[in-house]
């Protein structure tokens, strides 16, 4: 299986990598942006049973992969 | 001798570059600010450490965009000098005027320390002050100095002795231990297949007076000057 | 938006008393709004007013000749280098911050304390940090520490200031609660001193920075209550994100600005940004202020009034313009690419007036906010646990058994091991001024001509000759624990011997106060009483205190930290042939201690040096008996003659004897320095000691009585060492030789051995290996 | 529009990011985890007219986004 997990800033949280990018997407030319969020994108390949791996995964993100302080996490897996 | 030393929104060792070129060195030496069109008739270009955009995305990936940088395009085309020190090394590399990337530390922390340097092709415009079996101590500063190339790439390198600078240990030896960041083949600097662009990760302006520590790195700027005034290198516009 | 009527819960949950509340309705003739509620608790809270220490900081000496800007009159105190040049300095803390958010909070202090600095119109040329952990066995502490560690690297290295110098200490007192005390230094001229004044009737308010957000709403509240879950789950809300990046633009664009003369006056958004920022550049000035928060830049939709005026987003700066010059201005920030608009406008009521969408939102009289916050002199008594601290004794305790395996115990433990690990992660040279860089008593750093910020038209800055200026940040809180007053003395003694070490004299001192609730009278008598102790420290050295930062309520449910008075000191050397650093130099060299081996005077404890020592932490996790006393007439006398000497040219190497005492001193003395990755420089000295070893050989090599220092001289001078000590008839003591591959020390009764890569392995790598 | 951007590692590269959460992943006792790749992920709003978008982004990723020495990357664009 291959779980994909992405880990983006939370919305409230300031998030200075995506307005500097934004920025720069602006200068280069590039139109109708309204904004852009920089996060993280993991990808975990495992072996198991398919509920113990969710289970697995929904708990590395809670206390590994994300830092629920300031982000928030989304993830999918692929059997 | 006048250097152009090139100012990003956030680039920090402009200063320090400028010092060494002018009050160090005794050239003639200016800013220039990463939105102007000219190098205004520089005979080289120092491409200066920092954290340009906050390296933020890449390191040097959105610095490279900057309009100074067509001017050094140019400059490098026809043949003109440009040395990328640190941030400036990702620049050029981000650019495409040296071959690779830069990647994260492998020990995923940002190093700040001394480290001794073999220079592995004595006869370019970087090098050519350089005695053949000194080695340089220079510190480092950086989170994403990791030299990568694929192997093709490298294999071309080596043809081209486009490697410079190896990191060792203090008797020599191009170790494991002596490999701050990773590099491949613990490459600390290169420079491109004509010989006219190189950058390095350690910082040589930080290590040319005694006073703080070491002057070895002189030998790379006096190696600019040597050159430029030995062969008939391009002005820039 | 529908504003929450005022309750008694909601006042409470402000920090404000009912006496408070009946104050404010004093000062306004009427019941506060809910913004203005806001306000009020921001300003009043003791991070913001003082109003806990107030009455105790009177206590320091805040004046000398060198003195531009004292204590107090700005966001940082400024001391005169010489040449017309001068230098801009503070310290903050972000404790409670960090403990909610390492990386982030860390990061954001560093900023802060930035933005201080250059606020006043200097250019920041150098960061110190002071840091305090649980132990490293806790993996918690572990991701503190490593996040801690990380948020200072990547601000400051971004921002391009060299983190000079330090501290870290472990100690169980900061699990859950850790430390976090960011100091920064600029260098500017004396007529480049900015003001946080709203002058001129008219003038224009600026707003210079990145839009406002949630972040941090009211952390000057937070940072004034206990450390809770509770209360740390709300800042949890919108934690503060630091943009170095934006800071480097911020800063340059400030200083090119200043430049210009367009500015009236100039003030940082720290904490209570807006707030703050308004009411104290009004009340400065005696004049009024006005602003209009729809002209705000805002990150969040819908944000209340109440959420603007008390956001804590970082790299925000107020500005008063010169009417007329608002052009010159905008060009200014347009080339930084930075953010701006023009907010308000300084008044001549003397009120701080806010308005939303042309509502009054806020009304108040700047003064009666900014300074005239109630004033508490807290009840302090003596802490029932000194009684037993006072009656320890060495009866129980047997001599030490095992030297050798003593000494080794005592350079990997992670209060005295190299801090490598830590500052190889800072760019502490960026800048090319780090002489001296981490790892010797005190760092050394350059002034030279591109320190300065930039100048303005028609100022000609005549050449002037490099200056060196010396950092240290010292403070063993376990002597502050034991004994407040001594341990308050000794944080300073402490701080001024680094700076003796290093060949510089003391210029002045900032402090930061980290205790626990000050509502809690032993608490607070710890706080009175090393307050006392700081001052005649600072007294004793001519080091005035320029300012400095309180932080209160650090504590945990198990408990309060030890008390940190952490003392920052800031000095010059005269010229560069007098930097000196503490590792040996030559083979053959004398090794010299300028001091005793034991304080016969110390009639305190009587305990040798180990009341409080590492020794006892280490070997018998007896953290207690009364800490070696601080004789700082003779400490001062010491300091001069090692002066003397390093001018007179003998000196090769000098190092002060703290934590580990003698032993760890020599042995740091033959490891500490590097010349590379992975490559230090051992070399090996040795010792006999036996005419000394008399008493108890604990105390003899571990105990840690104050004003010693370990020196290094060349055989040749080794009697106009001695004749400089007999002028001064204070004692030098010959210890032994310099070189070999070894550490031996001859005693009475063995001769004890030490393999320096051994000693150097085990000191170097300590903490890595703490954090594998 | 939003357009999700993943940036990864190109298998050459080496990704210590990937290994460090390996180990801690294996540390704090997850099994049967074969690989972990670190890589970025991306956020971006924009408007206007759906096929220009897709060929911007893909231009911005070739050019700005990504590092084709070090990286691929991949993308998707919800309407
Ligand atoms: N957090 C830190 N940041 C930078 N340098 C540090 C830090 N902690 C310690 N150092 C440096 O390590 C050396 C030893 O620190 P310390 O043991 O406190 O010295 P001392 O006991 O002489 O004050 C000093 O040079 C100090 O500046
Ligand atoms: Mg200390």
């Amino acid at each position: 299986m291959k779980a994909k997990i992405t880990v983006t800033p939370k919305k409230a949280v300031l998030d200075p990598q995506g307005k500097t990018v934004q920025n720069a997407l602006e200068q280069m030319g590039y139109q109708g942006i309204q904004a852009v969020h920089v996060g993280k994108y993991l990808e975990i390949e495992l072996q198991g049973d398919l509920e113990k791996a969710r289970r697995q995964i929904d708990d590395a993100c809670r206390k590994l992969l994300s830092n629920p302080v300031i982000e928030d996490y989304h993830f999918e897996i692929e059997p | 001798m006048n250097f152009a030393v090139l100012q990003f929104p956030a680039s920090n060792c402009d200063q320090d570059a400028l010092h060494v070129v002018r009050d160090v060195l005794g050239h003639t030496g200016r800013m220039v600010w990463h939105k102007d069109n000219s190098l205004g008739g520089a005979d080289a270009v120092i491409v200066p450490g920092g954290f340009s955009y906050g390296d933020y995305l890449r390191t040097g990936a959105i610095a490279r965009f900057s309009p100074i940088m067509q001017q050094v395009q140019q400059f490098a085309a026809n043949g003109g000098p440009v040395l990328g020190i640190c941030n400036g090394f990702q620049i050029l590399c981000e650019a495409g005027l040296l071959p690779g990337a830069l990647v994260r530390n492998r020990s995923l922390q940002f190093r700040c320390e001394q480290v001794f340097l073999k220079t592995t092709n004595s006869n370019t415009i970087f090098t050519c002050e350089i005695p053949p079996e000194k080695l340089l101590r220079v510190p480092i500063a950086h989170g994403e100095g990791c030299f990568f190339a694929d192997e093709e790439t490298l294999k071309k390198m080596r043809q081209n002795q486009q490697i410079l600078w190896q990191y060792v240990d203090a008797s020599g030896n191009a170790t494991e231990q002596a490999n701050p960041n990773g590099s491949v083949q613990n490459i600390a600097g290169i420079s491109n297949e004509k010989g006219n662009v190189a950058g390095l990760m350690p910082h040589p302006e930080r290590a040319s007076e005694p006073l703080l520590g070491s002057a070895d790195g002189r030998l790379i700027f006096e190696s600019m000057v040597h050159a430029l005034a030995t062969r008939s290198v391009k002005k820039s516009a | 938006m529908a504003e929450p009527a005022i309750t008694p819960e909601l006042i409470q949950k402000h920090n404000l008393t009912p006496d408070e509340y009946a104050r404010i309705k004093d000062i306004l003739g009427r019941d506060p709004g809910y913004t203005e509620l806001g306000i009020f608790s921001v300003m009043w809270s003791e991070h913001c007013s003082y109003k806990n220490t107030r009455p105790l900081l009177k206590g320091f000496p805040t004046k000398s000749p060198r003195i531009l800007v004292g204590a107090g009159e700005e966001n940082a105190g400024i001391i005169d280098i010489g040449d017309g040049l001068a230098i801009a300095f503070k310290i903050e803390s972000h404790n409670h911050p960090s403990a909610v958010e390492p990386f982030q909070g860390a990061a954001t202090g560093v900023g802060g304390i930035i933005r201080d600095i250059f606020t006043m119109g200097a250019r920041p040329v150098a960061a110190l940090n002071s840091l305090r952990f649980g132990e490293l066995t806790s993996p918690e502490v572990r991701r503190l520490f490593s996040g801690v560690v990380s948020g200072i690297a990547h601000y400051g290295n971004c921002f391009g200031i060299p983190t000079i110098a330090g501290e870290v200490y472990f100690d169980k007192s900061y699990e859950g609660n850790p430390l976090v005390n960011a100091f920064c230094l600029g260098v500017l001229r004396h007529d480049q001193i900015a003001r946080g004044a709203a002058k001129g009737i008219g003038n224009p308010v600026f707003y210079v920075g990145p839009a406002t957000g949630r972040d941090g709403l009211a952390g000057a509240a937070f940072a004034s209550q206990d450390l809770t879950e509770e209360s740390a789950e709300q800042q949890r809300g919108a934690v503060q994100v630091g943009d170095p990046f934006m800071e480097k633009l911020v800063m340059e664009a400030c200083l090119e600005l200043l430049a210009t003369g367009a500015v009236a006056g100039i003030q940082d958004m720290g904490a209570a940004g807006l707030t703050c920022s308004t009411c104290e550049t009004a009340a400065r000035a005696g004049t009024g202020i006005e602003i209009e928060l729809n002209k705000v830049p805002q990150r969040a939709p819908h944000m209340s009034s109440y959420e603007i005026m008390l956001s804590e987003s970082q790299e925000r700066m107020l500005i008063i313009v010169q009417k007329g010059r608002e052009a010159e201005v905008q060009k200014i920030f347009d080339k930084w690419d930075l953010p701006w608009a023009e907010i308000g406008v300084v008044t001549d009521t003397s009120r701080m007036v806010v308005k939303h969408g042309g509502k009054v939102v806020a009304d108040i009289p700047a003064k009666k906010l900014a300074d005239e916050a109630p004033i508490y002199n807290r009840d302090s008594r003596e802490p029932s646990y000194l009684q037993k601290v006072k009656s320890f004794t060495l009866d129980q305790t047997a001599d030490v058994k095992d030297p050798v395996e003593a000494l080794k115990l005592l350079l990997a433990w992670p209060s005295i091991a190299s801090k490598n690990w830590v500052y190889r992660q800072y760019d502490h040279m960026v800048r090319d001024n780090s002489i001296v860089c981490p790892g010797s008593d005190a760092a050394v750093l350059r002034i030279k001509a591109d320190s300065i910020p930039p100048l303005s038209e028609g100022m000609i800055q005549t050449a002037f000759e490099d200056k060196y200026i010396a950092f240290t940040v010292d403070c063993n809180a376990t002597y502050v624990y034991l004994d407040p007053y001594e341990g308050g003395k000794i944080a300073v003694a402490e701080a001024a011997r680094n700076l003796a070490c290093a060949g510089a004299v003391p210029l002045g001192t900032t402090d930061n106060l980290n205790f626990g609730n000050p509502h809690n009278p032993e608490l607070f008598y710890q706080l009175r009483r090393s307050v006392e102790g700081l001052a005649e420290g600072c007294r004793a050295f001519n080091a005035p205190v320029t300012g400095g930062n309180v932080s209160l309520y650090n504590q945990n449910p198990n408990g309060p930290i030890d008390p940190t008075p952490t003392v920052a000191m800031v000095g010059i050397i005269e010229k560069k042939e007098h930097i000196t650093t503490q590792w040996f130099k030559d083979e053959g060299d004398i090794i010299l201690l300028l001091g005793d081996i034991i304080d016969k005077q110390d009639t305190l404890g009587g305990l040798g040096g180990l009341g409080g020592s590492a020794y006892l932490q280490v070997l018998f996790s007896q953290k207690t008996g009364t800490p070696p006393r601080c004789d700082l007439v003779r400490e001062k006398a010491i300091h001069d003659l090692l002066r003397s000497m390093i001018f007179a040219g003998i000196v090769k190497s000098a190092h002060d004897c703290s934590e580990g005492g003698l032993a760890v001193a020599i042995a740091e003395s033959c490891i500490s320095q590097q010349i590379g990755r992975d490559t230090p420089r051992l070399i090996g000295a040795n010792l006999d000691l036996s005419a000394y070893d008399i008493g108890r050989k604990d105390q003899l090599m571990f105990g840690e009585a104050q004003g010693r220092i370990v020196l290094s001289v060349s055989a040749q001078n080794l009697d106009k060492a001695i004749r400089l000590a007999k002028e001064k008839d204070l004692p030098l003591l010959e210890l032994g030789r310099v070189g070999g591959s070894q550490l031996t020390f001859r005693t009475r009764d063995s001769v004890l051995k030490w393999e320096l890569s051994e000693l150097h392995d085990l000191w170097w790598n300590a903490i890595a290996r703490a954090m594998k």
